[in-house]
């Protein structure tokens, strides 16, 4: 197999899988087994594509000649590899903990859940492949559109009002505000191809470059700086394996993942460098942690709580990417990944604790440690991850984020890394004290576990984040490609 | 001397017109449309010998054919009106319509 | 210069007529003056050197739409409620285009103006070239039959269409039953016990059946065709039926009559298209039709006006029947 | 002459000659069947007259032998080949897959004039895009027009009368309006011939009466392509008419009279008047625009599908004409394309609704809603031709959206404001488009409706879903290989430049 | 004189004017189609009236007539097609009138309009 073929294969398999599910929905026992087998096939074959990437080559496959000299057409380069390859091997973990969570609530419509489950990676993948911006927008709408019957899975009237803000912010960003700036990207630079370095630098000078800027940043809603953050929390009536998707495999990371995508490859790092007038993305990723942090400080549901954090987090990568020094991109894309398994475990506790228990509330946890102790164990882990607390994965990218900032004297940045870190041991603390050192309140409901897929799950990715701590090495690698590529 | 026949024509048909527009019955329109009409075959047949091309007679003959078949489509029309459903229409309209 | 004077008054005329059909609340009285209107105009035409629209303006503007109009007012109301909306935004639109009519004429050729640009491209080869390429006199007739055949023939597929969607809407005629008894059921009643129109249109109808003959075969030499005799002959028709009752016209032209008509005349002159086409000429070049490219023309000619009297007799007659059948 | 020279000619012949033989053919199968037939066959011609325009440039045919400007001569371009194919083939894949659901909407007593008028417009829609001559344009016109009035009548609900009855008025109007223009330029140059009036036009000095014309042409054609605010006989028509009618007519009837417009104003106005130039963009485009915002504020607050769909529509015609009044190559190749790829789209959508009536009795969005579950392939196809209504990259509407923004962003200023404004239609499309989707999908269906009939899968006939599906594809294969289209469109947008200065 | 030339034209104006203002402002329908076929009878005019030259003659070739100045055939021909087009809108045009008022029982199209619009709203 060629790696133009195993590329069309990686975004073609949860397709195939996907009307295999279809077929297979009467039998609840068959579906899942295809849907864990098409998630580990997916697996091996984007990991057989890392070698490649590491070995520095740059396997593509265009699709389809569109008009214009754009194409339809996918490029693997590092940072698409870590996130295509982290979304495919979480899909495993994710489906799992589905099939558990998914059985412990009874929810309907199964089949339907899995079958856009699916459709979902696979477009995940395309964003990650995604050769230019013409692919990656294609990608990244069916993204939103595949993940919108998935957020209103419940189907209730305040389900979907809040699915459907959901996908109004998101598909009306990219259609207001994307479309028109990879339009004009286009019409000023004649190509969208993603080029080491940039495809704009000196085609474009002075407030226009901000302006173009702040179209992308605003336009890739999935990435939520604020003010277009809204969908994140409103997407919190998904089911929970949802919720992780969104969180931690594909949607927010697709639009982080994106972003930096555009300022490495379409702006290119040293153009945007030496551009002042692109400085204000700073101040915005900025604001936003710290905005986030403090709005999760004050919730009072568990899943809202982790909806701010997620907001805080992603713009973590934003600002280490505009940054723009080469230890910060590493750490931008390191920390998509260290986020990934400190949020996925996060949300795979609340979710089991909901199935367990039915509850959602920050105060109802009082005590609940003793009772569910893989559960909260893990999310120990994956909460000391969000603070950055070694030894954790989160611990490893803030470390180069700040690294980044010191080599260039970057105070705000480091100013605010320090301060969201003490919001954050400030909001995620009394939860773990809570959960360990208090005592129940009379009256609740006896309860252990949730079911065995679920916990196998978590303490899995909870495993990986401290995991991420000790092996992280050919991440660094890889990414330091990306590195090189820039200098 | 056909310069002045048609004048005299076009005078009556100026007063045929009047008739036809002031009424006041509807019969005397009808008569006045069916007099106008005559006037026009004759204005036809002046002017084609004023034109010195009177094969041109052929239109003034087919005015006259027609005619006769307006007036008589206008008969049945009244045939049927006062037979028929004329009780379905009022002769004038209604105060509170106008 | 007397042109121009007679022009001045019938126009004038012709105003005040359009005034009065609009102004006019009882519908009957409007349909009155409209034919009036329409004769008006025929006249028009006829001392601006347009015979034979002229004629069609008198046989359609005068007879036939006057019989349809009546024969719609039969079913509805007689009289119009005076309306009171959106008549200032009415004016308004219509001012604005008048403003825009009159501000193009100034600029606009002299009536009779020899030096106007119509007299000088296109037309005077259609007059040159006449006499040598189809040798037919009247040039109207030339220009309708053979160089612009083919917007002919999109006339006829109108009429055809005209034909097609009233007895698509109105239903088609149906067959003949016992006539007497469903117009004593119904009250209908026909002019047939009346005396002077009864002898004067039986008289009549033969000599107008002639007439159509006469304008659709001379329409190469003088002004008619096949548009024009079709006309007059669903006149005649008419007229058989308004005297005898339309039940009765049915059984002289039955309604499958009818549709072969409308379709058959149709029919007719595409076929002659497809015949040139089949003999190697283009789409309706006549010229093939015959040995002598004059000869084919000529024929090609005489037989499309066929189909057009066919069909405009066809259709005319159906949209007739439908009307009246619609009020048993 | 071979038969190859003879397909201009056919194109028309066709039709036009079958109809006749189809009011003579007793019984609805057999009409429908000749019907189809020529429909088919007047699809094949156009697919080989399109095949030679590309490969050897533009045809010409001399009817009747008569050279022009003395006689009729078919001209076919790109661009009218463009829109041959559009007419044709909507006219092909409505009626060969539309029986069941016409069948529904009409007696058979009567179906055969139907399917008669239905190749009356056909030809007709199809004479005005091959003719070189502009009183034939008028005859061809009227023809379809009568014809279309016809189709629209046939509509069950009593509005339907009312609608055409408008529409009759309004057309008549508007047909009027070109004949004057066209006597006025008639008037001025003593020529009908499109290409004989370009050049003889550069010759006429007094400028009134042709400015006058101008006018005149543009107002009469924008009422017949529904230009706001000329547009207000169309939701009815569309809404009341037969589902197939509305198929047939929303992919093509409108964009045969914008494409004579575009003819007229660049071929024989635009260059040879030197103050035109400005005077079409200034006119046209703020009618476009007010088009775009209203036609789609309008369609997202309605509740009946067809009438929703219908306002889409009018917000369309104003995109078409957006990129025509930006006077430039991309502009001109973004509207032409966007004719090409709005007929798809409209074409499917309003498929998908005849298919859903033939199954459900109302089609409002209650009408409709959880209709996926029974009819899972009819809208999955509807979701997949709305997306490309919305413009959602990988297709067609995506090509032409592009195409769009990408002439709007040459223009400067104006440009800046436009493309604003195509964002926010397509916002308002996301919207609207949304509300069907999701009626279909996540919708509830109302109390009257119980469990069992609920879960039965029940879907459209089979020829119907057929031909839906392959619309709904080539809206998939025109946004991912747009060659044709684009081809065709940038040919038509040089074509139609070439008398700029 | 010169003026007179253009009287012509003038009364097109007129008559346009007169019958598009039926058609717009009469909510009647018949009355409509009435100032339809005004309308379009003015358009008629205008270009029966290009085809005219000074002392000429109908363009029906006289034989053995070799001066003779001929007006124009082409308006003529258009003209003829024209009047035909307009009379099978009108039939068209009344048919549908004929069963508007089967249906509703008014002609009047502000009345249809509020009929519908109460028919929509019961549908509601």
């Amino acid at each position: 197999m060629s790696p133009a073929d195993t590329i069309a294969t990686a975004i073609l398999l949860p397709l195939v899988g996907a009307v295999f599910i279809a077929l297979c929905g009467r039998w609840p026992n068959v579906r899942e087994s295809v849907t864990l087998f098409t998630a580990s096939a997916l697996a091996i074959v984007v990991w057989s594509l890392t070698p490649l990437i590491m070995a520095g080559d740059r396997p593509e496959l265009v699709v389809a000649q569109l008009f214009g000299g754009l194409s339809l057409a996918f490029k693997v380069e590092p940072l698409g590899m870590l996130f295509a390859a982290l979304a495919a091997t979480l899909w495993i973990v994710n489906s799992v903990y589905s099939i558990g969570y998914m059985r412990g609530n009874n929810e309907k419509n199964q089949t339907r859940f899995y079958v856009c489950f699916a459709i979902a990676l696979s477009a995940a993948l395309g964003v990650a492949f995604a050769g230019n911006l013409v692919t990656l927008f294609l990608s990244y709408e069916i993204l939103t559109l595949s993940t919108f019957p998935l957020v209103a899975h419940k189907g209730d009237a305040a389900t979907v009002r809040s699915a459907r803000v959901y996908l109004g912010i998101l598909l009306g960003t990219s259609i207001a505000l994307f479309l028109p700036a990879i339009i004009w990207t286009y019409s000023v630079a004649g190509t969208l191809d993603f080029e080491p370095g940039g495809i704009l630098s000196g085609k474009l000078a002075g407030p226009a470059v901000g302006l173009l800027l702040a179209l992308y940043v605003f336009g890739i809603g999935k990435a939520a700086m604020m003010p277009v953050h809204r969908w994140l929390p409103a997407a919190m009536v998904a089911p929970t394996p949802v919720s992780a998707l969104l969180h931690a495999v594909a949607v927010v990371k697709a639009g982080v993942f994106t972003l930096t995508k555009v300022i490495i490859y379409v702006f290119g790092v040293d153009f945007l460098f030496a551009e002042p007038s692109a400085e204000w993305l700073l101040y915005a990723a900025a604001f936003t942690i710290i905005a986030a942090s403090v709005v999760a400080l004050r919730q009072q549901n568990l899943k809202r709580m982790l909806a701010y954090s997620t907001i805080g987090q992603l713009s973590y990568v934003i600002l280490a990417a505009a940054i723009l020094t080469p230890l910060s991109e590493v750490g931008a894309a390191i920390h998509i990944v260290a986020h990934a398994f400190g949020k996925i475990t996060l949300f795979f506790a609340a979710g089991a604790i909901y199935t367990a228990s039915k509850k959602t509330e920050l105060h109802q946890l009082r005590g609940i440690g003793a009772r569910m102790p893989w559960t909260m164990a893990a999310f120990t882990i994956g909460a000391l991850s969000m603070i950055g607390v070694p030894p954790t994965g989160g611990f490893v990218s803030k470390w180069f984020i700040l690294a980044g900032a010191f080599q260039s004297d970057n105070y705000v940045a480091i100013f605010t890394i320090i301060l969201s870190t003490v919001l954050n041991a400030a909001y995620f603390l009394p939860i773990i004290f809570m959960a360990w050192f208090s005592t129940e309140a009379p009256g609740g409901k006896a309860h252990g576990e949730a079911p065995w897929p679920a916990v196998l799950a978590l303490c899995v990715t909870a495993l990986a984040t401290l995991a991420f701590f000790f092996f992280n090495q050919p991440v660094l690698e890889l990414e330091s490609q990306l590195v090189g590529r820039i200098k | 001397m056909f310069l002045a026949a048609s004048v005299a024509i076009l005078v009556t048909m100026v007063l045929a017109l009047a008739r036809a527009l002031m009424g006041p019955s509807v019969y005397d329109r009808v008569l006045a449309v069916n007099m106008l009409g005559t006037k026009t075959v004759l204005f036809l047949a002046v002017v084609a010998f004023l034109y010195e091309r009177p094969d041109f007679l052929d239109l003034a003959l087919a005015y006259a054919l027609i005619n006769f078949i307006g007036v008589l489509a206008v008969l049945q029309f009244f045939e049927n009106r006062h037979s028929g459903d004329a009780s379905k229409e009022p002769e004038k309209p209604k105060a509170g319509e106008a | 210069m007397m042109t121009v004077v007679f022009g001045i008054f019938l126009l004038t005329l012709l105003v005040i007529t359009a005034v009065a059909i609009v102004k006019e609340e009882n519908l009957f009285t409007s349909v009155m003056l409209t034919g009036i209107f329409s004769l008006l105009m025929a006249a028009n035409f006829f001392i601006l050197d347009a015979a034979d629209v002229a004629l069609t303006e008198a046989a359609i503007g005068a007879g036939i739409s006057t019989v349809l109009l009546l024969g719609a007012l039969a079913l509805t109301p007689r009289f119009e409620r005076k309306g009171r909306t959106g008549r200032w935004l009415a004016l308004f639109v219509v001012s604005l285009t008048t403003l825009v009519v009159m501000y193009a004429t100034f600029e606009k050729p002299r009536l009779g103006d020899p030096n106007a640009p119509v007299h000088q491209h296109v037309a005077p080869w259609y007059l040159e070239q006449t006499p040598l390429l189809i040798d037919i006199p009247n040039v109207v007739t030339a220009v309708l039959g053979s160089y612009r055949a083919y917007d002919t023939l999109g006339e006829v597929i109108v009429v055809l269409t005209a034909g097609i969607g009233v007895l698509f809407v109105l239903g088609l005629p149906g067959a003949v039953g016992d006539r007497k008894r469903e117009d004593l059921a119904t009250g209908r009643t026909y002019l047939s016990h009346h005396l002077v129109p009864q002898v004067v249109g039986r008289l009549l109808i033969p000599f107008i059946l002639l007439f159509a003959f006469y304008v659709q075969f001379h329409g190469e030499y003088g002004p008619g065709g096949g548009f024009q005799a079709g006309a007059i002959f669903a006149a005649a028709i008419i007229l058989y039926a308004l005297i005898e009752g339309e039940r009765e016209a049915l059984t002289v032209i039955t309604p499958r009559m009818l549709m072969w008509m409308m379709s058959g005349g149709a029919l007719l002159y595409g076929g002659v298209g497809i015949v040139t086409m089949l003999l190697g000429g283009n789409f309706l070049e006549y010229s093939v039709l015959a040995a002598n490219p004059v000869t084919g023309q000529q024929l090609g000619i005489i037989v499309i006006e066929l189909g057009v009297g066919i069909t405009v007799a066809g259709v005319l007659l159906a949209i007739f029947h439908a009307f009246a059948a619609r009020g048993r | 002459m071979s038969l190859v020279q003879q397909l201009p000619a056919l194109q028309v012949a066709v039709p036009l000659l079958t109809a006749p033989l189809v009011i003579l053919l007793r019984g609805p199968a057999l009409a429908w069947a000749a019907a189809s037939a020529a429909s088919a066959m007047a699809f094949a011609i156009a697919i080989a007259l399109t095949a030679t325009v590309l490969s050897q440039g533009a045809i010409s045919y001399d009817m009747g032998g008569w050279p022009a400007p003395y006689g009729i001569t078919l001209n076919i371009d790109a661009l009218s080949a463009l829109v041959l194919l559009l007419v044709t083939g909507a006219s092909a894949v409505t009626l060969l897959c539309g029986r069941a659901s016409l069948g529904q909407a009409m007696d058979p007593g009567r179906q055969h004039l139907f399917f008669a008028a239905w190749l009356i417009v056909l030809a007709g829609l199809s004479g005005i895009a091959i003719t070189g001559d502009a009183f034939n344009v008028f005859v061809f016109m009227e023809i379809s027009s009568l014809a279309t009035y016809v189709l629209i009548a046939a509509g069950s609900d009593r509005r339907a009368l009312t609608a055409t009855f408008k529409y009759l008025i309004m057309g008549t109007i508007g047909a009027t309006f070109y004949l004057i223009g066209v006597g006025l330029v008639y008037m001025m140059t003593g020529t009908l011939n499109f290409a004989d009036m370009e050049v003889r036009i550069a010759d006429v000095t007094d400028h009134r009466p042709i400015l006058v014309a101008a006018g005149f042409i543009t107002v009469g054609l924008a009422l017949k392509a529904a230009v706001f605010p000329l547009h207000i006989w169309l939701p009815g028509a569309y809404t009341y008419a037969p589902h197939m009618v509305t198929a047939f007519l929303a992919a093509c009837s409108t964009k045969v009279a914008i494409y004579i417009l575009l003819r007229f104003d660049f071929l024989v106005f635009q260059g040879n008047f030197d103050v035109h130039a400005v005077r079409f963009v200034t006119f046209l485009a703020p009618l476009a625009l007010l088009g775009i915002l209203v036609g789609s504020a309008v369609a997202m607050v309605q509740g009946h599908l067809k009438r929703l769909l219908a306002f889409s529509s009018v917000a369309q015609v104003g995109y078409i004409l957006l990129g025509a009044s930006f006077a430039s190559a991309a502009g001109l190749t973004a509207s032409i394309a966007h004719m090409f790829n709005h007929a798809l789209a409209k074409g499917a959508l309003f498929l998908a609704v005849a298919a859903i009536a033939t199954r459900v009795a109302g089609l409002r969005l209650d009408d409709i809603a959880g209709i996926a579950r029974r009819m899972p392939f009819t809208a999955a196809a509807m979701a997949l031709a709305g997306a490309s209504l919305v413009g959602i990259p990988g297709t067609a509407g995506f090509v032409s959206k592009w195409l769009l923004l990408q002439a709007a962003f040459e223009q400067g200023a104006f440009g800046i404001m436009s493309a604003v404004v195509v964002v926010a239609s397509s916002l308002a499309a996301v919207y609207y488009v949304w509300r069907i989707v999701e009626a279909m999908y996540f919708g509830t269906p109302a109390s009257g409706e119980t469990a069992t009939a609920d879960s039965a899968v029940a879907e459209a006939p089979w020829p119907l879903l057929a031909g839906l599906w392959l619309v709904a594809l080539s809206n998939i294969y025109f946004g991912l290989v747009p060659s044709l289209p684009i081809t065709l469109s940038e040919t038509a947008a040089i074509e139609l430049l070439r008398n700029m200065p | 004189m010169e003026l007179l030339g253009l009287y012509n034209y003038w009364v097109f104006a007129v008559l346009l004017m007169v019958g598009f203002y039926a058609v717009i402002a009469r909510p009647n329908m018949i009355k409509k189609l009435l100032g339809l076929s005004i309308f379009q009878a003015a358009v008629f005019l205008l270009y029966i009236t290009m085809d005219k030259v000074e002392g000429g003659t109908a363009p029906i070739i006289q034989k053995g007539v070799v001066d003779a100045i001929y007006s124009n055939p082409l308006p003529q021909v258009l003209i003829l097609t024209a009047i035909v087009v307009g009379i099978s809108t009108t039939a068209l045009g009344l048919a549908l009138v004929v069963r508007i008022y089967e249906a509703y029982g008014t002609i009047e199209e502000d009345e249809t309009q509020q009929l519908d619009m109460q028919q929509s709203d019961s549908h509601k």
